[in-house]
């Protein structure tokens, strides 16, 4: 970040919509369509709806977990937390699904997160703990509750568990619409609400909307809670996806995450980023699996393009922002 | 020949153009002082040659020689040092580092602590800021000493140029006086002072010539002897100014808050005032008399040990109707990423929210109208981050933040550092209105003529503890400075 | 320091990662065995260290064992390949030292005893080769990085059984399942999307065979394709014991594997001389002997 | 980080000597001796010359990683690519051993870890991108490469490889005498060198650094190379202690010595950080699992209490610092 600040301004065209500045979603929306355009004419089988579909689906877990981070690195802090909530929350709820009934289960799943979210926050709120050292322990000890919950996978034997992540809303998944509410109510949320204004203004300046009254500490706690239940629920509909919830998944979840809000435009120190954007990075990365694949790029070769192509998408991107 | 010559310089940000062809030029030993109203271009035409910012077309000679500084470090190596308007020393280092930057004295490679600190110290003589411990951190100085810190890191190695934006603004007294020694000093010894302010007494009493600027240009150069304050503002402002301050209020109302007996050991001790409605109540004390801390302590923003009278935070505060403009903007005054508009808002966002959503309309409503009241320039500034304002329209900002509020009792803490003179005449006279309104206001302040000419009574302050109470209207300078400096009256 | 009269061995486990259920099923059965072994005046006990993956810290829990002056070690090395500096320090110290699971690719050991990886891939190969009747598609989801020459050894054993059927193609996945059923759930939704024909799915592992599954079944092509994994996962046990689209298994048995591992140790401690290489015999499994191999728990 | 500066500041007693502030490291110190005094009173086997000797074994991966880490951390940055360099120094090193003098070998293996830290630092720097991004795309990157190299694990046949691992200084590991010799020449590189100071004021302020006419750009490359040769030196290390090299090692590495860092004090915003506190930081955290060891902790219990403690050690961290 030090260096983004030391650089001369550039001076390049903005694109203002009614007041609003939409360079840098205009940007996304243009490397996608460059994405999508670039698959369709190369790959028969990006444009059929098998592969659209399964691009929804794959975006679910990223996404849901990438909109909890965006709240957290809003604030200028960071959960590094919610892969091990991922896999905690999707293993409680296929175990208690044995003896509750599956919504409840699930209920109590996403208020798994909603705890551990609330304790990292908590931490890093009342006793003004280090984001990044509260949220590594927790995850730590969050998959050990995880493997000491159970350390063999748990698929549960009522084939309605599985609905919530096979259930369609037209041509669209039900987990891929219940992502897009989220990032809906998100983006209301941070745009339009008292509490969504007050993080954002906290990961500016955190003095300033101390002084101008408003509880630092209660906004920064909600802030973990909102990834901790984003978390949760992301495990949950992982968990009833795959069929069998597995106390090892997630492990390395929160990077893609927090990769997909700053290509998005995010700051790590906080105050800057978008829920569109933020959408934009998730759909980026997914798409960037997805054409490796569908190009069948052998896997260890994909793992160096992939690094590359997130360098070259955020260069792009730079150039978007730097026109300020 | 002259030192320096700037000739046709144009800036443009994002495709607004703020310099329209700006001329400069000044010989060895001259002291320029540059003026103009907020938002006028002074910092932006600073930057540009002293290599901070590129200019988008124009040109620049030293000595003769044609000279184009990319970057600070290009000019440095021409003799050029600058002191920015807003503080700028990385707070975690020692005062020693935050001067010696970039130039530590080394014994066998590594940084020989003792001969750096001796000549931090020395440099610190030298320039007339001996109080300073170039040990301590740089953070922890008051915000005055981090100034001196900025004036004494530009004067490391004997500069050709040396641009000062703004360096008294947040000075008084004796800390005033040493710049001015200084001043001289350096003159004398051929050194080209470019000097930007809004204390036109000050830049009366030092420049050789006087450049005024005028929304991105230089509209005269005049020469101190032929010309007054008044003619400075009216050419400015582009009108006359018939009176700074308000006349004084009087029939003063009840009293809207009491201080008892406060006490924070190592700040301030045993503080009592009353602030009444309709009233406005000075406060003086030179650097480091704690004026700042107490007013932080009485809204709640810092604890107090003992006494009476303050908030136990700042929401409890606000709920009781106060407000606190704070000295450092940047710091504690605003979000600088956010917009003007978010930063306007920000104390009203929880309570003209309609259900769960914010009041977007009325929040529209209300800073246009703010905006429109305090002529905070540029006029469409509403969504532009806040850090794209000039400092004197910052400064409007972090007001208006507070008088969407509606307080009844307002605590400004150097509420015109920065601002150009026909705002403070604003100023003043918004916060004369304010008082007649019923508000109670405390006006803290370095500026004597200020803290006597816009209030009704001034409290002074020295080494934390009140040491006189004075009517305004039968005070003077000399009784208030001698007051703040421990002297009975 | 044992008052009785019998003897007593004790006997360190060696674990580079433990979390994974086939690895603690491994410890856990080994240190059981101890028990079951513990009659009369013997007594067997173990000592159980977990690297965590770390083949740094591996090294230094053998040390530490060697300090607790251990009789015997036995390294349960999961996806390590080799562990050069342990397998010094237990030779230095002269003390034996079983591998299971693993036998690393360098260094000195007393004894080894574990599965073939590559029968059992060879074996899921006949089977799908009848199964298809000797054409259609089969894609290979693999494992990655963590374990890679297990993976390889599994999938060069299924290769070398379908390369005998000329009508049936192989596919590799491009990317990594990595071993788990989320992994494999995406990797298989693309395979869809790019091979929309196939015919069967051979997964490294079953827990990948298992999200793979889900993915087709999604998709709706359940009866279009069958699925062939390795291990015995009691999840791919009960699929495959439903009849439905999961077909055959290899048995990798970390409880089988584990017990003859503390009893191999036991002899060897005995003074016995013993079989050097051992390799437990991966039974294959299908609908019609899934019953036999779930445990009742 | 935001609500840390929300709190009102505490004044507590300092410790400071010399006019060196030295609270924080007699707080690690107090923290370290009450480790020690724990362990060796309940443990029989913490006190012997074997475990000594690897637990200073064990500090030298995480130790090395978290020294380079510091300095990329005081300029306001963050090298999540550690852990692959590690990798990808050791598979290279293993791989060249073969043919070349094992001593080259091993040159050759720092300096891909020095080109990789180049590459990092010049894209953070000079293309002004966030440091996050870069370097978890180079962590895949790395990562990628190194088992493009070889997808096998290398054991190289000479037994000399393993000489660097095994060697003794007297009582101490040759590796941990490197490891504190690397300690030793970082602290004065920041506390006594023009570089070093520009490092750690770049986080401070970066613009400030620029305006006092100091290259930025050349130093923030400065720092991320030096981290990659950190990571380079590491990754020929475990190799050689080892005795082989995996193309998979060192996965989640950089959150250990991120973690070493933040509980010796450093700030994730940049400048502020020390060297000494770093070194009790990964003192603390090796000493924290061997512990969990020693007691035979289970391994997930062990996982459940590893965060619980880190909690606890920057609480009582926190309380040291807070008295500023
Ligand atoms: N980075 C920027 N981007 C866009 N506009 C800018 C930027 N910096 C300055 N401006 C605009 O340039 C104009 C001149 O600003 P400048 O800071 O030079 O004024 P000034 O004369 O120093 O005012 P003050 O007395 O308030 O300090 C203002 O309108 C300001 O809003
Ligand atoms: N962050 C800080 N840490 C330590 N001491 C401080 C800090 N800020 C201020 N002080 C000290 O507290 C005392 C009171 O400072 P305060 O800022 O309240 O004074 P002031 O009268 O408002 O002066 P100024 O003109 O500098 O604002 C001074 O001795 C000052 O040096
Ligand atoms: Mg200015
Ligand atoms: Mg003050």
């Amino acid at each position: 970040m030090s260096a983004e600040s030391a650089r001369a301004p550039r001076r390049l065209p903005r694109l203002v919509v009614g007041g609003r500045d939409l360079t840098v979603e205009a940007g996304f929306t243009l490397l996608i369509v460059a994405f999508v355009a670039v698959a369709a004419t190369t790959s028969d089988s990006f444009l059929t709806p098998v592969n659209l579909t399964s691009l929804l689906k794959q975006m679910v877990t990223v996404g849901l977990l990438s909109l909890g981070m965006l709240v957290v690195i809003l604030t200028g802090g960071i959960d590094l937390s919610v892969g091990s909530i991922v896999a905690f929350a999707g293993i409680v709820t296929a175990g208690l699904a044995a003896d509750l009934p599956i919504p409840v289960a699930m209920a109590v799943g996403v208020a798994s997160g909603i705890a551990f979210g609330l304790v990292n926050g908590t931490l890093v709120a009342r006793f003004a703990l280090a984001p990044f050292v509260v949220t590594l322990a927790s995850l730590t000890t969050i998959r050990g509750l995880a493997f000491v919950y159970s350390e063999v996978p748990i698929a549960p034997a009522d084939p309605a568990f599985l609905d919530l992540g096979t259930a369609m809303v037209g041509p669209v998944p039900l987990i891929t619409v219940i992502m897009l509410a989220v990032f809906a109510v998100g983006g209301v949320f941070l745009t339009r609400t008292p509490a969504g204004r007050s993080i954002v203004a906290i990961g500016g300046n955190a003095e300033t909307v101390r002084l101008a009254g408003i509880n630092v500490r209660r906004h920064v706690v909600a802030a973990y809670t909102i990834s901790g239940a984003c978390a949760g629920l992301a495990g949950v509909i992982l968990a009833s996806r795959v069929g069998i919830a597995q106390p090892s998944v997630g492990v390395a979840f929160e990077l893609d995450a927090i990769a997909a809000c700053v290509i998005g435009g995010a700051s790590l120190s906080g105050g800057r980023g978008s829920v569109r954007a933020t959408l934009g990075g998730v759909a980026v990365l997914v798409l960037i699996n997805n054409l490796l694949n569908l190009y069948g790029v052998q896997s260890f070769w994909q793992q160096v393009l992939k690094g590359l192509i997130i360098i070259a998408v955020i260069l792009v991107q730079r150039v978007n922002r730097s026109r300020g | 020949m002259s030192r320096l010559e700037l000739r046709d310089v144009h800036k443009e940000f994002s495709g607004v153009e703020v310099l329209h062809g700006v001329g400069l030029r000044g010989d060895a030993g001259d002291v320029i002082g540059v003026v103009g109203a907020n938002g006028a271009g002074k910092s932006t035409l600073i930057k540009i040659l002293s290599g901070a910012l590129p200019m988008s077309s124009g040109a620049m000679w030293m000595d003769g020689e044609r000279v184009d500084p990319r970057s600070p470090h290009d000019a440095h190596d021409l003799g050029i040092r600058t002191v920015y308007q807003e503080l700028s020393l990385v707070p975690e280092l020692s005062v020693t580092e935050n001067l010696l930057l970039g130039a530590f004295p080394r014994r066998l490679g590594l940084i020989d602590w003792k001969a750096a600190d001796a000549r931090a110290r020395e440099l610190l003589v030298r320039v007339g800021f001996g109080a300073i411990d170039p040990r301590e951190r740089a953070g922890r100085l008051s915000v005055a000493r981090q100034q001196m810190v900025e004036i004494a890191k530009a004067l490391i190695s004997e500069p050709r140029v040396l641009v000062l934006d703004e360096p008294s603004a947040v000075l008084a007294g004796a800390d005033l006086e040493a710049l001015f020694a200084l001043i001289r000093q350096l003159r004398e010894r051929g050194v080209l002072v470019i000097y930007v302010s809004h204390r036109l007494p000050e830049v009366l009493q030092l420049a050789t010539s006087i450049v005024v600027m005028k929304d991105g240009r230089v509209i005269e150069t005049l020469t101190p002897g032929d010309t007054g304050e008044d003619e400075l503002i009216g050419l400015m402002a582009g009108r006359r100014l018939e009176q700074i301050y308000p006349a004084r209020r009087d029939g003063h109302g009840q009293v809207l808050h009491r201080v008892d007996g406060l006490t924070r050991p190592g700040e301030f001790a045993d503080i009592g005032f009353e602030l009444r409605a309709g009233e406005i109540t000075g406060l003086f004390g030179l650097v480091g008399s704690g004026r700042s801390e107490l007013a932080r302590c009485v809204f709640g923003a810092a604890p107090a040990v003992a006494g009476k009278g303050a908030h136990r935070s700042p929401a409890e505060a606000i709920e009781a109707g106060m407000a606190l403009v704070t000295e450092d903007r940047a710091r504690t005054g605003l979000v600088l990423g956010m917009t003007v508009r978010d930063n306007m808002s920000l104390t009203t966002w929880h309570s003209t929210s309609r259900g769960p959503l914010l009041d977007v309309a009325r929040q529209r409503r209300d800073v246009a109208a703010m905006v429109d009241r305090l002529q905070i320039r540029p006029a469409g500034c509403a969504p532009m981050p806040a850090v794209h304002l000039s400092g004197g329209n910052q400064q409007k900002v972090v007001l208006a933040k507070w008088l969407l509020r509606d307080p009844r009792v307002l605590l400004l803490d150097e509420p015109t550092r920065g601002v150009d003179m026909a705002t403070r005449v604003e100023i003043y006279r918004m916060v004369d209105e304010l008082a007649r309104q019923g508000l109670a206001v405390l006006l803290i302040s370095s500026d004597l003529t200020e803290v006597i000419g816009a209030t009704d009574r001034v409290l002074v302050m020295h080494q934390g503890r009140i040491t006189g109470e004075l009517r305004s209207a039968d005070t003077g300078e000399d009784e208030v400075l001698a007051l703040s400096m421990g002297r009975p009256a | 320091d044992e008052p009785s009269s019998g003897k007593t061995y004790t006997i360190g486990v060696a674990n580079f990662l433990l979390s994974g259920p086939y690895f603690s099923g491994m410890d856990a059965a080994i240190t059981a065995q101890a028990k079951t072994k513990s009659t009369g005046d013997l007594t067997v006990k173990t000592i159980s260290t977990d690297a965590n993956g770390d083949a740094a810290k591996l090294a230094a829990d053998v040390e530490d064992l060697l300090s607790k002056n251990v009789d015997a070690i036995i390294i349960s090395g999961g996806p390590l390949e080799s562990a050069p500096a342990a397998l010094n320090a237990i030779k230095a110290a002269g003390k034996p030292v079983v591998l299971v699971d693993r036998k690393f690719a360098t260094g000195e050991y007393t004894s080894w005893i574990g599965p073939d990886n590559e029968a059992i891939g060879k074996q899921d190969g006949e089977f799908l080769a009848t199964r298809l009747g000797g054409k259609g598609k089969v894609a290979i989801i693999k494992g990655g990085p963590a374990d890679n020459s297990i993976g390889l050894a599994r999938t060069n054993g299924l290769k070398s059984s379908l390369s005998k059927a000329p009508g049936i193609t192989v596919v590799e996945a491009p990317g990594f399942g990595g071993w788990s059923s989320d992994g494999a759930l995406t990797i298989m939704e693309n395979l869809l999307a790019t091979n929309p024909d196939l015919s069967a799915v051979f997964c490294e592992n079953d827990a990948m065979c298992l999200g793979a599954q889900r993915a087709v079944q999604t998709a709706g092509k359940s009866a279009q394709i069958v699925f062939a994994g390795v291990d015995g996962q009691l999840e791919a046990l009960q699929a495959i014991l439903t009849g439905g689209n999961y077909v055959v298994t290899g048995l990798n048995s970390p409880k089988v594997i584990g017990s003859l591992a503390l009893d191999r140790t036991v002899e060897i401690l005995g003074g016995a001389s013993v079989e050097k290489d051992t390799v437990v015999p991966s039974p294959q499994i299908t609908k019609d002997n899934a019953a036999q191999y779930i445990d009742p728990k």
